[in-house]
């Protein structure tokens, strides 16, 4: 059987405290939970202190470029369908230089799970506004307050249709983990967005406040995660300060359904050689 | 070899792209070789455009400096291609529309038929197109019939009715020139192919393409563009049947990022694109040298900078294409020379990226990528997959979780076997980050150089073929070097110097990196001058060359950059105003 | 006074009747109304049929490269404030590849208008699948029928708390150039989306087609473009199909207004030189 | 010239950062001149990570091989750190938390003071750097009340207990030292400043924003990036007060594209980035040249390829600083030498970017940007700002609406006036496609012919400095090649070198395109033997000689590539192998 030892690589480079040791934890013990192999699971990351989890997680990993998480993510689980594949990075390299393949990843709705350590900073390159970071926020490259509006990812994975959508929190591992395996098992594109606090850059978004500021939808009886306008609703109503799933559409076939044509068998465990007489066919269609 | 050249111009949107494919795919299927050059502008309608046929009793790699037959559907076309018509060439141009009038005195036949009218009596102005192409049956001295099974291929999708008035508009085209003109340029004889060759006719793109898939690419991620999408348009058909996939990425840096994260799969994997799109790659070819992973750029060039001249030829990213991304990696840089080498290198590109688990980049533009021609058929028996190092899974057995060093530095050739996520025991983080043995990133300053020696050893060990041809006397005290697509041309030049009584011997790239140092030395042994002849303004090669091999004083440079192929004769001109006279006349 | 004439230039090289002669038509307009002197006007467009339109509209032009109208544009606004500028392309160029900038964008809130033609295609390389191709639709990337889910331009704009979102249709000039004007007339960044048709590669998203579906919520009085939830609601029930004034927050204030220290004078009209007493006053700092 | 070596070293996190500052400062404002290294990496707590100051009586522009004094705060930093220090050197460790033992033996004194236990009865833990700071003071024969100043700079807006309990731990530290242990290294005597002399402490990439802002920059579009940030972070305090924007862009991609915009637009604007950023704005840079819009891009080299290694320094950029983009563009390459040529290089830049009207690259790297040194001043009287070809608003006057030619190509240079929007009558459209005089895109061959030869005409004449320094006897045998940031230590090499009797001259570029071909072709004149020196692993310097200079064979190479700095000796030993005794002994 396979535990959280399996999974166990040497010890993670975070600050002490970082939220995303808790992350880690919770995409550890999600592929525990669904029997995963740690052989079996692939990890791809960005550039951020969030990105150092593909190294970090103990299965396979690609720990990839600044933003670019995500299209190397898809193409690993389109190349080897029997492979879980999680695509992680930071809010700064999902959200900021990576915003564009998060909205089409989302409409491409390829069979993949991606969390994002949403810390409000550029924690790496110690301490810069990041695109979630709030107005008025002060950093280093916001001395006077950024005025930028921060990018709402709920909101805008729920405008794209995403088919599955979740906020955690670092500070709720046993949420995060339930989140996370329910996305895992999503088929299609899903999204999992993680409070995950800076403990060393960012001190207004901290452990506290989030401890303070959520609003748990999966105590919620009344919500229905399965109703966008209502997620949106709700979401816009709260500026998105809440965790739990948010919604869920079961009924959108993933790409690999989709895609005409799309090989039966994984294609890096297929042969790929052509025989003579294929090759042969293949020529004479230039006669 | 006898040849004729066959050209029909108008607005775009007028039709002329088919006039010219249906011409040259009945010459080819008539068993001759022919060479298509399409001319065209980037935007939809209006602009001029034209289309070129080279009608060939032999193979021929370029479309010809000359034209005998102009269908003109207005005075531009008439304006523009002037100058190409050989002497007592032949101007059909649409009397219905306007009368042409000769730019210069020149002894041309200027015929007026009137194309729209005949066609409007056969089934509609765009008709006219058949109505040309039976004109210029009766000019080739060809019965229209020749053209039915084209013309059957073609519509008879459409219903026989349409195929039945496409071909009265052809025969009433030919019938309408037999009745008023006497000139004639006669198709050369029909040539007799050899046995077992396959006469084929193709594009460098759809080679390309072919070659991919054949090579074991089963993941194209590409965003179109000119003159590259045609790649994408040909593996969209055949993938399907044969298990592969075709992401649309959403720009360009996706689609190479999603390259890199097939071939790590394990997948063969590409992207296609470009100039605009291959700057976009960069930073992501250096991810591909760093994490070692194995993937195949194929780079259609056009003529830049930027957005530049989007539908015209040219070679100017050599330099990219050597020397883009920061820091330094391995790359392979292939140039194929010719439709069969975009076939046979881009099958060999995967097995060089995943045998020396670098970037393959293909070199390829526009003339050779967009222009159809007739060949002798693909070297099918040459594909062979070579997967390179891969761990084999009873190598892993024994080990025990992250002890596999996929980026162990130890190996005497650089090159360490790749394990294949989900492979057992071969857990390891590939990444852009330098990196100890199993993956970890780390700044120690050994781990560091032992690692860049790990990787630099790679191509040190480099084999492949010999990266340039050599045509011609080997003993020649003068050269021509050229890489890519202008080899046609080239031997053209060639043959026709040695006519003049000139030797010269033809040296020509087909790989750019790794240079290809040694074979050049002994090329070029001998040589007293070489004229690099290269489509771009700043004599890449050139530089390239004096780089690696010295012989500043040797070179001499023939540039071309104004969008179109390079002709024949400029480069024989440029040789005489280059080569010193005792040279020419040795 | 301004006239259309004063914005004249040679005849667009657009297919005979494509949607973009419309927008043009709107954009000349709507900046005569307005009394804006073609001289102090700058259009930025991207790559692709649409981007011609900096070229033909008749003011300083910019056409930049294939989905990076935004950027240029924002710049161009920041350095001469007194100019109007106008960002403008296709959606391939603007929702495509220029995904990233465009919701940037609007959390900047640069005070530009962006106006996109949205004719569901690329036009200008001859007709693939753009990133509002309906699901299914046959074009020369997608021969078997597009999989991927549509961009929606319109609610990813609400979600992301756009400050001005207009819809029009290139087949009613008069109402696309009242959205055009009230566009430029808010303070902030401005989106326009317009279903501009290609007659040449698109068969499915035609003038017909958009005269049949679309629902003008201007000519409804119960509508007010200034909820948001209200617009999300009833722009994701209606798939989008709608035209008019969508929504507009008069509230946010621009980036040039929130930004510390913004300069009073436009930047390029400024003279940069420092006296020498400000260069030592600023080498001092370095003791 | 007198100095001294100190270094403190620990885990990051640990304070040792302002325990360097503090230090460096400190000396600075002494009136000592220092240079500063920093070494880290690319994560936030934890790691080895060294700060090492140089103190010394006269300007230094290297920090040095030697280290005389090393904090060490854990055992790490004595074992890394061993091999630098000079003989008798004095290693003052953390008795507190470790007992430090000698990697191998040397003659060093191994000191322990319980830093953490002293400043625990200060104020806490975390004065142990304070206390460090005072047992250097008492190893540096100065009174802690030197360092006052500092502390108070430092720390009075936190209130004056905190200038106490620091200024106390710092007095501690000085009295147990004193007590302990009589071992010193006397900081040398006091330089006497020339008058005039403006003794500054600057870093480079401070000197780069500095000379930005009076250069008229006033908008800056960034990401951040180590170690390019920096840039940012200055302008963002002053811009504010000069009328300047910052924008901090979502992308590199982004960045560029707006400081062209911004250009375009009339105002000076730049961007900054280091090795991945730079890799994703190639498109872009080919927009600039092909549109003809000056622009400046600043790239802080660091260790690549891809992420590389993002806390350690290399000069490996320059291939893609010059071939970068697809297509051919007009560039000019800039690589200052010193935080003074940062500062005048840049202010420079926008004038060559105006007046060329093309793109200017500024080649810095992580050393040269991060390293905080004494300098004798900026250049400030040299600051000039030339704007180059601006049409007139007389000019535009008598024309009608699209008469004037922004792209003119018949001007004799090359250079046609810029109009800027808002301009009356001087409408045009800037674009990245080929295009006529009045900036329509057009794809005729002519024109296209016309407006290559246009651009390219523009830096053949260019006009700057010599590109290349020459320092040492002109009539040397011998040389020592090499660019940017390596000034300082090629010098004080080649002055070392002259102490050994052997006779070099140093030649180093400070611009590398246009190629500074004539002023290299005279300084190599005479030269027998030259030694490339680079921080790179493929002599990408030595091949671009090799391609415009040819010299093939003079040259050898001297590269390091494992993120550190190179040393004086390193280059010294490199010498002794390379060059024949003959030379060396001549
Ligand atoms: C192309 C590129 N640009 C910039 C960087 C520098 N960089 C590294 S991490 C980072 C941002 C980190 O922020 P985030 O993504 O939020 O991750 P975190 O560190 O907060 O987990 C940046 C800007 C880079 N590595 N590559
Ligand atoms: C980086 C880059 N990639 C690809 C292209 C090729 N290209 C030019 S226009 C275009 C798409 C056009 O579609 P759209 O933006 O919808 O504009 P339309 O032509 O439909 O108006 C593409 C892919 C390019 N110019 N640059
Ligand atoms: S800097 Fe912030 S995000 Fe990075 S490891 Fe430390 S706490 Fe975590
Ligand atoms: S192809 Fe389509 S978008 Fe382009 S000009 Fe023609 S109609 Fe318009
Ligand atoms: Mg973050
Ligand atoms: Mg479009």
């Amino acid at each position: 059987m396979i535990t959280i030892k399996d999974f166990k690589t040497e010890k993670a480079t975070w600050c002490p405290g970082c939220g995303d040791f808790g992350v880690l934890n919770a995409l550890q013990k999600a592929a525990v939970n669904l029997g995963i192999h740690p052989d079996d699971i692939v990890v791809v990351s960005g550039i951020g202190c969030s990105g150092k989890i593909s190294q970090h997680f103990g299965g396979y990993g690609f720990h990839s470029l600044h933003g670019r998480s995500l299209p190397v993510a898809q193409a690993v689980k389109l190349a080897n369908k029997d492979l879980t594949v999680i695509a992680a990075g930071g809010d700064g390299d999902g959200f900021g230089i990576g915003m564009g393949h998060f909205i089409h990843a989302m409409r491409r709705n390829v069979d993949i799970t991606y969390v994002v350590m949403d810390n409000h900073i550029y924690g790496l390159t110690t301490g810069q506004a990041s695109p979630t970071s709030d107005v008025g926020f002060n950093t280093k490259t916001s001395p006077y307050g950024t005025v930028e509006a921060p990018i709402h990812p709920i909101q805008l994975a729920l405008a794209q249709e995403c088919g599955f959508v979740a906020q955690g929190f670092s500070g709720n591992i046993k949420q995060l983990t339930q989140l996370i395996e329910k996305a895992i098992w999503h088929k299609g594109f899903s999204f999992v967005n993680v409070f995950s606090p800076c403990v060393t850059f960012n001190k207004v978004n901290t452990y506290d406040f989030y401890k303070q500021e959520l609003v748990n939808l999966d105590e919620d009886d009344t919500y229905d995660p399965h109703d966008r306008s209502a997620a949106l609703a709700r979401v816009a109503g709260r500026e998105s300060m809440v965790v739990g799933l948010i919604y869920e559409d079961t009924g959108r076939p993933s790409f690999e359904d989709a895609t005409y044509g799309f090989p039966e068998e994984a294609i890096a465990k297929r042969d790929w050689s052509l025989s003579q007489a294929d090759l042969a066919e293949l020529s004479a269609t230039f006669r | 070899m006898k040849d004729i050249g066959w050209k029909v111009g108008g607005k775009q949107g007028e039709g002329i792209d088919s006039t010219g494919e249906i011409y040259a795919l009945a010459m080819h299927r008539l068993g001759y070789f022919v060479f298509t050059y399409r001319h065209f502008m980037s935007l939809i309608k209006g602009g001029h455009t034209n289309y070129k046929i080279r009608v060939a009793d032999d193979m021929v790699r370029h479309h010809g400096d000359d034209t005998h037959i102009l269908i003109a559907f207005d005075q531009a076309t008439v304006d523009h291609n002037w100058g190409e018509l050989v002497d007592g060439a032949i101007v059909i141009y649409d009397q219905s529309s306007f009368q042409a009038t000769p730019p210069t005195q020149a002894n041309v036949h200027l015929f007026g038929v009137p194309l729209t009218d005949i066609a409007r009596e056969t089934g509609g102005p765009i008709m006219k197109n058949m109505v040309a192409i039976g004109v210029t049956a009766a000019i080739n001295e060809i019965s229209p019939e020749e053209f039915r099974p084209i013309v059957e291929d073609k519509f008879s999708r459409k219903g026989q009715k349409v195929v039945d008035s496409n071909m009265e508009a052809l025969r009433r085209g030919h019938a309408y020139y037999q009745e008023h003109f006497q000139v004639h340029f006669p198709v050369p004889a029909k040539p007799v192919l050899a046995a077992g060759v396959d006469h084929l006719y193709a594009s460098g793109n759809q080679a390309t393409a072919f070659g991919a898939l054949a090579g074991g690419c089963r993941l194209l991620a590409a965003y179109p563009i000119t003159p590259a999408t045609e790649i994408m348009y040909w593996v969209l058909k055949y993938f399907p049947k044969y298990g592969g996939v075709v992401l649309q990425a959403e720009d360009e840096i996706a689609a190479i990022n999603m390259a890199i994260g097939a071939n790590f799969a394990g997948a063969r994997a590409m992207t296609s694109t470009s100039g605009p799109g291959f700057s976009l790659m960069m930073e992501a070819l250096g991810l591909a040298g760093m994490s070692e992973t194995p993937v195949v750029i194929v780079d259609v060039q056009r003529s830049g900078p930027s957005t530049g001249l989007p539908t015209k030829t040219e070679q100017s990213d050599l330099n990219e294409a050597l020397y883009g991304t920061h820091g330094e990696i391995q790359r392979i840089v292939l140039t194929p020379r010719t439709v069969e080498e975009c076939f046979l290198f881009m099958a060999d590109a995967f097995n060089l990226a995943e045998r020396y688990q670098c970037p393959v980049i293909v070199l390829s533009d526009l003339y050779l990528g967009m222009s159809y021609q007739s060949i002798a058929g693909f070297p099918l028996d040459r594909v062979r997959i070579d997967r390179g190092k891969l761990v084999a899974d009873a190598d892993l057995a024994g080990l025990s979780p992250f002890q596999y060093q996929r980026y162990d530095p130890s190996v005497p050739d650089g090159i360490s076997p790749r394990a294949l996520p989900g492979q057992p025991n071969g857990r390891y983080t590939a990444l852009g980050n330098e990196h100890n043995g199993i993956g970890l990133e780390v700044e120690d300053l050994e781990t560091r150089v032992v690692q860049v020696e790990k990787r630099a050893r790679k191509l040190s060990g480099f084999q492949h073929d010999s990266g340039i041809s050599v045509d011609g006397d080997a003993h020649a005290r003068f050269a021509l070097i050229g890489f890519g697509s202008t080899y046609g041309v080239l031997e053209e030049a060639r043959a026709r110097l040695a006519t003049e009584g000139v030797i010269v011997k033809h040296i020509h790239f087909s790989r750019v990196g790794p240079f290809p140092a040694e074979p050049l030395h002994e090329a070029m042994a001998g040589v007293d001058r070489a004229l690099v002849v290269e489509l771009n303004s700043t004599g890449q090669l050139a530089s390239l060359i004096r780089q690696h091999a010295g012989d500043h004083d040797k070179l001499a440079s023939c540039l071309k950059y104004n969008g179109d192929p390079i002709l024949c004769k400029e480069i024989i001109t440029r040789c005489h105003e280059v080569f010193p006279a005792e040279v020419l006349n040795a």
